[in-house]
Parts: structure tokens; C-alpha cells; sequence
């Protein structure tokens, strides 16, 4: 069911984050945190010739925005830095396949702003 | 226009339309105590609502009253779309580039106070200058009073000529390389006087100024575009243009509210608080601190939908018209005096002194007919004085008045005249 | 309490009053989108409103719609009068010595500042100290520190136990002879700690401190005295108290107010203005820049009418009896963990943490059943920091909660609880 | 028509007031006007053994205010300062024999608050 915010999936990586921990020596590494919940999301990342090896993640927070990053650090895996740069909210609407009210979006979004801040070398991702 | 009678202009005016939409007027219909129908011509002073802007404020608090933005449950996510979209309807209707740049306020006066506090401290001090003009209203020379007296930078003003309008013979002399702010309003709410935007921005640009526009008599009643206008600061409330109370907006530059400090603290417009300092949220909500005025901004932007459909140009020609009928009609009466330019050239209202009658009583007496109109300075104590009189009564008009209505007022000024006649003395 | 089970907490709740003011609240019969009747417990954060509230700001709008204070004409004439009787009510409902003194703000966060900008300034220098708690909301926090960075003075805290209430024994270590002002939250918008009002007076006094009381949370739910509590500021906001968005209030004492400095300027606030300088006017209009928020003042008196006519000792005693048994029966829900102070010294809400599961994902998931509570840090981020939490969600209570609501809320507590079941890894 | 706020009395007293001027050698010299509408009022008070033998008014503003001025100024002659301190705004409103709503009793006020002022020896009453 599509309009379920806690649909197994997300659940699952939820509770089980693939991805989630450090990288040895990563080539990006970015942070950002929610002000309004207080979740927070850091990403790293080892690009070689403009692609992405190998990704993490850690943070903390509600189950939106931690499940959203270990999917997120899956997707990412192979995908050229140029591509990452284009992704936008559609991008992560359709990969968690939910619809998602004003309030939670911010949770959804926390990992890509994280992301595209470390892609584009950004100290924040401006909203 | 000159040579246009009042029968032609009346002529012009498209009643139709005009009685159509006085439907979608509740307070139209009201009797007053005195038997009269109401007469409502005090609307430079605070417009009436159409049953849509009720309408929406009566659904958010049956339907979806919640706070905004930090709720995570139904409500208040409902109550966010509906307080965010209001945002980006005044945008749209004012041409701002982004929803971002409009900041909710009281109305008008907060947010020049906004600017004062938060600008001017950020950018003025001794050897600066701010420059207003004669005929602004006091929401925009007080605050400006206020802040000198903290920061000691120079206040002056352009002067302005026996018309009511601005004495730009002078502008070179007062606004100058030291004038940091030149705040100026755009349409007169006592001599109706529509001022040159364009040259005054130029002229400002010219010596480095930044500009607010004082735009509360303007954005009710024709169309702004806030980036044709190229205002750094634009305000307005919603009360004068078919909205609620208890809000108005604040436009600016989006670089300039982004490197101003924040106004009001609290809940809101912080990113993070700990017991050892804060920082501030992204524009708008770092200017909106606390719970804001959520029904009333989801009524302004059922007011913006309610013009947009009206149409501001036609609000405006329909003004206009009436207006120059109304500058027409009432020079007819004996002994009295309109305040400022002609009918050409100004706002929908209409100020004025009559012989021997002092304002209070003229608006008392018209009063007695259901014509409701304002008596006094108007919040504009220095254009009064520049203008050598104590007061004036003002007739103002909306998308809703009628020839009919103006005619209403024409004879009780006569009835007026007659009940005082006999010299004062 | 501690030996009385949840049953005849309940038993003691008066039902029969309940259902019959759930019927003055047009929004407690909405169904929501998932198919549930909506079970609110956000109040905290905003009330709902009652159809009589509704109905005067309706009234306001459809019969006398105007501008206050400047108007001559019968409709300004109504609009000042229902004004200003707005204000009368609200003086009584808080029992302050003349409405004068109750100054309306768009809430309790304007509230704080405008004290903070006018006594703020013209009290507080280097040297100075201003003293808060750590429970406070941002509101009570952030105008103290913007004002800091301006005028050099030192801002303190009273730190809180692990249970959430002030550590009094630190008190004498922060509240000293350099203390001018003490701001504290009357009752906790997150822990629900009742603060000890007139110990922390007593103390202020014994320094010479004034107080600024936030009572955002206690005047919508208890009777509260001002000239009992010796309140030197006193704050809170319509919308938490079955009144319209966008209004609040500042109390203070008269002489106090009356030796401030104007805030913001503009219409209203003056005596007299020149190009030159201005003389401003008397209190309450000295602090009331522009045109006020006519509707929401008429609407938060109909709100304190409404609230008399129920009265406040039995609001109070409701929620207490409502706050006591929710207490006891989410107290067993496993993982669950309450902030704050036991049941019988809790102002009417709950705060929890839920082991496993942040406090956004329950509200999402209590809101699938219906049930609206809060999750966050609700503005108040180091007193989360303090107890060593993130987030929290919060359910708060209001005169037309009920029994069967709590029960609502716990049963979803449960599923959550199951949902979420399983060990993270 | 007692709700008629310009009977003829009143009307009469504004296009022909008595007691309007200024004294030779007052004992008592009061001013103030209203902020909202610019009226302005001064009296001026002859005192002999406390009480009022002579009295003027001199000011600007609408028939209310003036007409009530010229009105008080004739019922304070031969009162005592006593009497005038006692004064209040009934008392104008029965003088007047009008009702009148909160934004013209200002007007009405005016000329009363002068007098207490000057009868109090006060620099401005306070509201
Ligand atoms: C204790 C407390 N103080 C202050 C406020 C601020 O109130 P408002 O947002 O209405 O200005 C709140 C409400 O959020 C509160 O709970
Ligand atoms: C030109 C002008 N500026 C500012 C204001 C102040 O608006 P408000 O009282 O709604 O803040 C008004 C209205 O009175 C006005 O006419």
C-alpha cells in the first residue's frame, strides 16, 4: 500500500541499516542534521574515476530518515558523481515508494542533502 | 479627464460587475442603527471580507486547526500545506521570485519595524542617513525616530509641494551618498498621491540606497510587481485588501534577508538553541519566530485568490473611475477643499476639508446617513502640517462602491453644509 | 494518587460535563482521511475553538468590520468598543488591576521580546545578569540571547534534576544581587512541572530581581492570579487557549509599563508626531504599533467568556484527573519512558520516549489510528539535552478530552510498540 | 432627540460660544488636546476664596469639544474647586444631554480634563 509511510521495506532497513557505519579512508565525507526532529545523517563515500565504490552512512533519528539513507547508500553504489548531483526529491519519492506529507519530507530528504552537499563539495545543501 | 463631466465617468463605471460582486459581500447588506443602509468609505482604513476569505479561515478551524511545522499528524501536516501555500499565493501575486521572501507580520507597521531593527542595526550608524518623505504615513517615521535615537545616524525627509505631492525639485539635496535607506510610500492614504516609483528607485540606485516601499495603499488596489518595481523592501497588510487582521507581509531582496540577524526570537526561527547561543533557520520562518498567525494567513491568501479573480486591473480601473467622478461631484460642494493632486494622478480616495466644519463632525454627520468615512490625520500628523491643516475627513473607495454610493455622500456634505451654516462666531 | 488505579481515576472524571462541551468544538466530530474520528491530543502546541469563538469573530467580520480607535463612524465605533471590551475580559480573566495593563502581542513569543527590546534595553547593561531555566522554551530563551550579544549583560541558568523539575538547591549560585530580571515557565510545556511561583518571587525579591512569568501553558488550563502570583511580566498566546491564531497577551505592571520605552512605532502608539520627534501615548496604545488584530482580540474575548462560563477550577481539576490516569496506563506500555515529575504535581500533558522508536515515527504511526500528539524537541532543545533525549513525543490534554481518548492513545501505543518489535541492528 | 449628537444646543454653543477668550489675570491657566484628532482646549480660571468668579476658553477643534467647552465654562462659575474636582464624565454627559460612543467622548472629555488639571494643579491629567 502506497500511502503507508511504515510499509515492511522501510521497516526492515530500519531496523536492519545496510550500510550504516564508516568507511576506512573516504574521499567524502558530509554531514547535516534536522532542526526540527533532530535527526541526523553523515555519508561517506570512496569515488574512484568519478564513480561511486563504496558508500556509509551513520546517523540517528526517526525511521524515515535513517531507512532513506541505507536505501539511498544502496542506489548509490556504481553511479557516477554526476548523476548523484541530478538526483532530486522525485528520485526519492519513487525509491521509497510512498507518499509523504510536508513535515516527514524533511525527514525523507535529510540523506539526499547530505549527499548532494558532499557531491557538490558544499559545507551545507541550501534548502 | 478634465473635460469629462461626472455623467461620462459614471457612465464608464461597469455596474454590473460592481453589483455582482457586492454579493460576495456579507457587511453589505448590514443596516446600521440609524436605519441607513451602510455606506462603507473607510477603506484606505481597513477594507471589508468577501465570504470566501471568511469562508477559508472558518475551515481551517473546523476542519484542520493545528500549529504548522512541527507537526508530525494529520492536522497539523494539512495546516502546514495550507499556511505554505498562502505564502507562495502572495508571492504570486506580487511577482516575488520566491515564496521565501515573503515574511508574515502583524501587518504593514511590524514590518517596517522588521527592517528597522533588523537592517537598520545590521547597517546604520553615525554619518548614515535614512531618508522618508513628508507625506508618509507614521508606520514609516517613527520606527526611523526610534532608531536614531539608539544608533545616531541623520533622518530627513524629501519635502513635499502645496498639491501633495513630492517636491523632487529637492531630492538632490536630501538624498545623498551618505542615504543607506530611502523609504517612501508608494500611494498617499491622505492626498492619494501615486508617487514615481521608477524615478525615485533610479535616483536612489544612483547614490547606492537601498529602498523600502511603504506599498499598504497600493498592493489592495492595482497591480505591483515587486521586481518590476525593483523594491529592496516592499510591506503591506492584508486588512486593507479584503484579508483578515493580524497580518501582513514583509517582501525582500533574498540576499538582503539572508544576511540580515534575526527580529523576534523563539520557537521557529532557530535552527538550534543550546543554553550557550543559537543559530537561526532559513528564510522566511528565521523571521517568523513563535507560532504564527496560521487561520489569518490562510485568509490572506484566500483574499489574494479572491482579487486575482476580481482582477487587479480591473479593481484599479473601476477605482479610478469612480474616483474622478467622485473629485467632481464633491468640488461641487461649498466651501470644500480636497487635499492634493487631481484626479488623474492619484489612489482611490479622496480627502478633504470643508469650510467651518471640523472633520470629526463632517464624518460624525455623514454618519448619520450610513456614509462611513474617516476624520482626522489619517496616522499622516507631518503631511497635515505640511499641508497647513489640522485635519481632514477621506472618502476611500474599493472594488465594491458604487456611483450611487459616491452620490450618498455628496448629499449629506450638502446636509452637512446646511446644518452648519450661519458664520462660526 | 500513587494507591489510586487507573479505574477510579476514571470513575472520578466527569464525563457527562465532557460530552457535553465536545459538542461546542465543531472540529471534534471530523473524520479523518484514514477513516478515524480524530482523538487530538496536540494542545500544547494549539487548542481547538469552540463554535462561540467562531462565531464572534464571524460576527465581527459579517456586521461591524473596521478599523478601531480613529473612527467616527458607527462601525468603528462597534469594532472599538468590542475591542476594548476584548481587553476588559482578558484583565478580569487573569484578575490584572485595570485592562490597561494587558497589552495584546500576536503571542506569547512577541511577548517576551518586546519586553526584551523595551525594559531589555533600557535596564540591562554589562554587569547585569538575567536569569533563566533550563526547562524553558525557546521563546523564553532566544530574546535573551540575541539581546546579550547587544548589550553585554550575562544570561544564566537554573538547572533541572534528572526528574524535571529546577534544581533549587542552585538557586542562591545563580539568582543574585547582579539578577535584574528572572524568566521562568510557570508550568513545563515538555516535563509538565508545575513550577513553585511564589518561592521563585520571593527569591527574585530578596535581589531585587523582577520576574517574567511564561504562563503560555498554565492560563489556558488553571486560574491564574496575576496580582497573587506578584507578577512583574506575565505572557501567553489566544491560540493555546481556545482562542483564534494570531493574538497574545504581556501583562505588567503598571508603572513598569508605563516607564518602558516604546517597542515598536507606527499608528496607535503616539501622541503626536513631527518630522522632528514624536511623544507617544499612554499605555496599553504605547506598546500597539499599527492596526492591532481586531478580529483575534474580539475572538479571544468570546474564548475567556467561553472558559469562565465552564470555569477554570474545573478545567484544572479535569485535566488533572485525565493527566493521572494517562499517566498510569502508558506507564504500561513496555520501553515507555516518562519525562518529567510524577502525576500529582504535572500540569495536563505527557511527554515519553519510546525504547527503539523515535518520537517522529510514533506520532506518524499514532496518527494512522487517529491520534494526534506531538514529537520533537517542542521548542524546547536544552531541556531535552538536559535530560539526555534527542526528541520526545507529547500528548496534552484539554477541557474536551476523554477517558476513552487516552485509551485510544495507549491501545496505538501498543501497536507501535508492535510494530517496531524486533532488536535493531 | 437625546441620541443626537448635534442637537441644536450643541450646534448653537460651537457657531456661537460663550466664554471663549482668554482672561486678564487668570489664576489658573490649563492646556491639552487629543492626540487623535488635534482638538485643543485651554481654560482659564478667576478664583476667589476657592471659588471660580470668572472663566474662558480658547481652542480649535470639533463641535464637540468646543461646544463643551463653552457649556462647562458657564457651569463652573460660582462652583468651588471642590465641586469642580468632583466632576466627572457623567456629569459631562448629563451637561450635554447626549449619548455618545468611546471615540467622541474623547472630544467631550477634553475640555473636563483640562479643567481637573488646572484644578489639581497638574501638568497633564492623567488618563
Ligand atoms: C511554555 C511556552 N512558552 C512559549 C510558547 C510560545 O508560544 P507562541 O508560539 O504562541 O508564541 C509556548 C508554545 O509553543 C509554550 O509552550
Ligand atoms: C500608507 C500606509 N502605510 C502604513 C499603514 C499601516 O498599516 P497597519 O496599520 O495595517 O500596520 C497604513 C494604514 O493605516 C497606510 O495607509
Amino acid at each position: 500500500m502506497s500511502d503507508d509511510l511504515y510499509r515492511e521495506a522501510i521497516l526492515d532497513y530500519y531496523k536492519h541499516p545496510r550500510h550504516k557505519g564508516h568507511l576506512a579512508a573516504p574521499d567524502i565525507r558530509s554531514h547535516d542534521h534536522n532542526p526540527f526532529c533532530g535527526d541526523e545523517v553523515t555519508v561517506e563515500l570512496k569515488v574512484v574515476d568519478g564513480i561511486v565504490v563504496d558508500a556509509a552512512f551513520d546517523g540517528h533519528g526517526c525511521a524515515i530518515s535513517q531507512a532513506t539513507a541505507s536505501m539511498l547508500m544502496e542506489e548509490i553504489l556504481g553511479k557516477t558523481m554526476e548523476e548523484i548531483r541530478a538526483f532530486d526529491k522525485e528520485y526519492i519519492l519513487e525509491m521509497l515508494g510512498i507518499e509523504i506529507g510536508p513535515v516527514r519530507l524533511k525527514c525523507a530528504l535529510l540523506p539526499l542533502k547530505v549527499l548532494k552537499a558532499g557531491a557538490y563539495g558544499l559545507e551545507e545543501w541550501p534548502e | 479627464m478634465e473635460t469629462m463631466g461626472p455623467m461620462r465617468i459614471a457612465e464608464n463605471l461597469l455596474s454590473d460587475q460592481t453589483a455582482a460582486l457586492r454579493q460576495d459581500f456579507p457587511i453589505l447588506g448590514r443596516v446600521l442603527p440609524q436605519g441607513q443602509p451602510l455606506v462603507y468609505l473607510d477603506n484606505a482604513a481597513s477594507s471589508q471580507k468577501p465570504a470566501a476569505v471568511l469562508q477559508a479561515m472558518e475551515t481551517y478551524y473546523r476542519q484542520y486547526n493545528a500549529n504548522v511545522h512541527r507537526g508530525v499528524h494529520t492536522l497539523s501536516e494539512e495546516a502546514t500545506t495550507a499556511f505554505e501555500a498562502a505564502r507562495a499565493k502572495v508571492a504570486r501575486f506580487i511577482h516575488a521570485p520566491t515564496p521565501r521572501q515573503i515574511i508574515f507580520t502583524r501587518g504593514a507597521t511590524e514590518s517596517i519595524n522588521l527592517v528597522a531593527y533588523s537592517w537598520g542595526r545590521a547597517n546604520l550608524g553615525p554619518g548614515d542617513e535614512v531618508l522618508i518623505t513628508a507625506m508618509e504615513h507614521h508606520a514609516n517615521i517613527v520606527p526611523w525616530q526610534i532608531l536614531q535615537e539608539q544608533l545616531g545616524f541623520t533622518l530627513r525627509h524629501v519635502p513635499i509641494t502645496p498639491t501633495g505631492t513630492l517636491d523632487l525639485s529637492q531630492l538632490e539635496k536630501v538624498l545623498t551618498e551618505r542615504t543607506r535607506l530611502f523609504c517612501f510610500v508608494h500611494v498617499s492614504n491622505v492626498v492619494g498621491t501615486v508617487n514615481p516609483v521608477q524615478q525615485l528607485v533610479t535616483a536612489a540606485r544612483a547614490v547606492g540606497a537601498r529602498v523600502l516601499i511603504d506599498a499598504a495603499q497600493s498592493v489592495p488596489h492595482m497591480p505591483v510587481d515587486v521586481q518590476a518595481l525593483d523594491a529592496d523592501f516592499l510591506v503591506f497588510s492584508s486588512h486593507k485588501m479584503c484579508g483578515p487582521t493580524g497580518i501582513g507581509v514583509l517582501y525582500g531582496k533574498r540576499e538582503l534577508l539572508e544576511s540580515m540577524p534575526p527580529f523576534l526570537g523563539g520557537g521557529d526561527m532557530i535552527r538550534e538553541v543550546t543554553l550557550q547561543g543559537s543559530r537561526w533557520n532559513t528564510i522566511p520562518y528565521k523571521f517568523e519566530a513563535g507560532t504564527p498567525a496560521i487561520a489569518e494567513a490562510i485568509g490572506l491568501g484566500a483574499a489574494v485568490d479572491y482579487l486575482t479573480q476580481v482582477g487587479m486591473e480591473w479593481v484599479h480601473a473601476h477605482e479610478r473611475a469612480l474616483t474622478a467622478y467622485a473629485y467632481a461631484r464633491m468640488a461641487e460642494v461649498e466651501g470644500l477643499q480636497i487635499l492634493g493632486p487631481g484626479p488623474e494622478a492619484r489612489g482611490g480616495l479622496v480627502a478633504f476639508t470643508l469650510k467651518d466644519v471640523h472633520p470629526h463632525d463632517i464624518a460624525a454627520i455623514l454618519d448619520r446617513s450610513g456614509v462611513a468615512v474617516r476624520a482626522g490625520h489619517h496616522c499622516a500628523q507631518p503631511l497635515h502640517t505640511e499641508l497647513g491643516v489640522q485635519a481632514s475627513a477621506r472618502a476611500s473607495f474599493y472594488l465594491y462602491n458604487t456611483v450611487e454610493e459616491v452620490d450618498a455622500l455628496v448629499a449629506a456634505l450638502h446636509k452637512t453644509r446646511q446644518l452648519f451654516a450661519g458664520q462660526k462666531g
